[in-house]
């Protein structure tokens, strides 16, 4: 059963170093303000899974908190690039990451192949790209029709953070709008953090609404605002400046630094 | 009326979804054609963006694709995995539009990295949803600036398979793949020549033996475009 | 896009003698309406499919039509048995039926390829049963884990029909309540007939709606309360009497053909 | 206060929800045993039935899994893959109810046939969820009314797998696996002996050392049951 914590206590509680962490929301209820406190805490050597890492993943990718990327696709969507992104993989600043990389369709079946507790989702996918060598996908052959598809192995992470626009106090959540993979995301994790913009008595179903029952997740934290500059369908709205405004501070090494130190994002140096 | 080659661009782009159901469409030209088509020449037509949002009429062209006017405006909205299972891969959506940063003479597509990978001069955003994409939908079109370092002899990486590709609609003209399924150039846009385009190509590009040549943009095409961006 | 038209009409044009039929509904929004319209157009050798025969196709195989069952469950819900379905299968009567029969789970993963474009889907099931033996399932190695899985063959229907609340003009339609699987059954089928208890100018979007957009849909036909005995959660309540009348009236052979012909469901026979 | 052995048996089922946080539930006993318990013993239970209701907290019993009661009261309705695949596969629901037509002694199931598979005497329901049921929910307890036809040396067809199976739960008793997995009469009702018992049961059937009697009903507990089905 949910607890209802401050963000703080939830981000201490189950965000351990050297964790595989996916902060998941797909351009939409992308979890800032967890993401920033996983930053202020300090949290490092760990393995960031996310279908489209930007502006949020960007940030913690150049203060050198992750070890590894497991992506699909990884762009200021509508801007361009992400600079903190390309420095850790083209010239290793702040460090060097390891690279995953999947299709948005290889990384959802592998959402859906953990929320299901299968080890591995097939689909018609990869074949015929050098991503097959890339990646860890194995071809499989359809005993039926003898087609050769592709399996994909489960995505089981440690923790997965979701941001949703309401949970009660038995913090049972309900999201809205774009949908993205969240649910899966919290299914298919071992443990789970869903930040949200206010606490209700009770919940009132929602046209387009997708509840995830609170004996699902373990912490329920209130946030609000806490997707910004990303938004909360029905609640805030994308700040398109801030990702515009993302592009010229995080393309220069010192201009990102002091950007992160000023709001204590940067965390300390070794 | 004078025009951009970038508004013929996406003029084309548009001009291509006349007579079709359904788009599956990202930001940026493609969005903004798909918007046009719905103004000027299809306004039945379904957008899908890989957000999920499947009937999608943006008023305005959104920055991104998880934008809250599409959800707003769709007739449903699905999640990712959905969009890409029972959307995507079986070819329900008819027609999608790519980019890429290279593209080669069977419209391959790299949008991955430039370089090695293991060492990558530039790296790109990666896949997204591109591989399955493009063998998903029955048709697609890529739309690219026209280059020798876009479109190139060889791709640093494979990201995405041409096979399904009728069209690639650049801003100096349209290829479309021959019998063999090499690329060659079928129309070039106003003002444009088949030398221009060859020497932005950096293979040795077919030209066909009855080269057109696109269209100017219509009034009503360049009144709507107009005001779509202003929006 | 789907054309809104007749029952008749509808039935008409897309359902032939010997083709795959899915007529979905799980326990709720069962299409009646529409399985009697195929049953006055004396549509025969029918394949029917569905996770969970009930009443209906008790009817619908005890006057004939069927040539071969594709099911899970066969049972009247909370009553007990189908009686005609019984027959078929213990006597012959009217006619021996072929029977392919999975689990829910196979049943649901089947239709969830067949909406997916797959060849197959897997699951983690069937194993230690003797179901294996005797249905259409192959075993399959994960080639991350090595686990042996089972893969289930795609259910892609000649032609799908539900029952849903609303449809628009342009035959989008929206139904609530309890979903089962008939947005994978319309999806993984070549055709589809929607009868709904009301056409409406515009749909509004409900708590717990699921849109199927008209151009998925080949026809959409009103038939308000056409899923009795069965109901559409909102707007007609489920007769819980008339399943249990069924019991008696398909207990007998005469008594169920009399209670057919009343109707005009029975057919001409040969 | 007199009771009726059907009764006790659903109050037995209802006790063994105590301290559970969710049950997979179908209608009959079982439907009425997760009631019961949320009234009495747990009242934060979460009910799940495989119609795609989770957090379901019907006012009366149930005739079918589909009851509209269902949907309206629930937390969460998914469709049935997303019901099987997202929440029974992983075994995220802790305990489920199964009933069968035949019981052997390590709590295989028998709900296809009776009689050969191709040409059967009786041809049951079927499968329906249970086969998954039975080995995607960690802890399986099997309802069933305690007779020969019942409890038979030999399925005649195994639909489901006893493996998960902690306790049998009868009209006569309670049977739970021994160490090597075959079952093991535990306990027996107020005024049944292990000889009825075992005279109920085709074959050999063990009897534990130490024999427990179920506890009569609570008044609690039969006032509860007896509201419950008068609604």
């Amino acid at each position: 059963m949910a607890e209802v914590v401050a963000l703080a206590e939830a981000v201490d509680g189950l965000v351990r170093d050297g964790d595989a962490v996916a902060l998941e929301g797909f351009t939409h209820l992308i979890p800032f303000a967890a993401g920033h406190e996983v930053l202020r805490q300090r949290r490092r050597e760990l393995e960031l899974i996310r279908m489209t890492p930007d502006v949020l993943y960007d940030q913690m990718i150049g203060v050198g908190a992750a070890r590894k990327l497991v992506f699909s696709y990884g762009g200021n969507p509508g801007v361009g690039s992400l600079h903190r992104f390309r420095a850790a993989i083209e010239r290793g600043v702040p460090r060097r990451v390891e690279v995953e990389e999947h299709s948005h369709a290889g990384m959802a079946n592998r959402y859906v192949a953990g929320a299901s507790g299968m080890p591995c989702a097939l689909l018609r996918g990869y074949r015929g790209t050098d991503l097959m060598r890339h990646t860890r996908v194995e071809e499989i052959t359809c005993p039926f029709t003898g087609e050769v598809l592709v399996a994909v192995p489960a995505l089981n992470p440690d923790v997965a953070i979701i941001h949703a626009q309401e949970a009660d106090a038995a913090g049972n959540v309900q999201l809205w709008g774009i949908l993205g993979v969240q649910k899966e995301a919290v299914l298919a994790a071992q443990r789970s953090l869903v930040t949200v913009e206010r606490i209700v008595d009770e919940l009132e179903l929602r046209p387009g609404g997708v509840v995830i029952p609170g004996w699902c997740v373990d912490a329920v934290a209130a946030a609000p605002g806490g997707s910004q500059p990303s938004y909360a369908h029905g609640v805030t709205v994308r700040d398109n400046d801030a990702y515009r405004d993302w592009d010229r501070i995080a393309r220069d090494d010192d201009t990102f630094r002091g950007w992160m130190e000023d709001r204590g994002l940067a965390g300390a140096r070794a | 009326m004078s025009w951009e080659r970038g508004e013929l661009q996406t003029i084309a782009c548009a001009r291509r979804l006349a007579g079709k159901r359904s788009v599956f469409i990202g930001v940026g030209k493609p969005s903004t054609a798909a918007i046009l088509a719905r103004m000027v020449h299809e306004p039945g037509l379904v957008l899908v963006y890989e957000s999920g949002t499947i009937g999608a009429k943006p008023h305005r062209v959104p920055l991104s694709i998880g934008d809250g006017d599409l959800a707003e405006t769709a007739d449903a909205v699905v999640s990712v995995p959905e969009m890409f299972n029972y959307w995507i891969q079986p070819g329900r959506i008819e027609v999608a539009f790519l980019g890429a940063a290279q593209v080669d003479r069977h419209a391959n597509l790299n949008s991955t990295v430039i370089g090695p990978y293991d060492r990558p001069r530039t790296r790109l955003p990666g896949a997204g949803g591109a591989p399955e994409i493009a063998i998903g939908c029955p048709e697609v079109m890529v739309v690219a600036p026209h280059g020798r370092r876009t479109f190139v002899d060889e791709l640093d990486f494979r990201t995405t398979s041409g096979a399904h590709t009728t069209a690639v609609i650049t801003d100096l003209g349209v290829l479309e793949p021959g019998a063999d399924g090499e690329l060659v150039l079928v129309a070039v846009h106003p003002g444009v020549d088949a030398g221009e385009v060859r020497a932005a190509t950096s293979w040795n590009l077919r030209v066909a033996d009855e080269l057109r040549t696109t269209d100017e943009p219509t009034r009503r095409e360049l009144d709507a475009l107009r005001d779509l961006v202003s929006r």
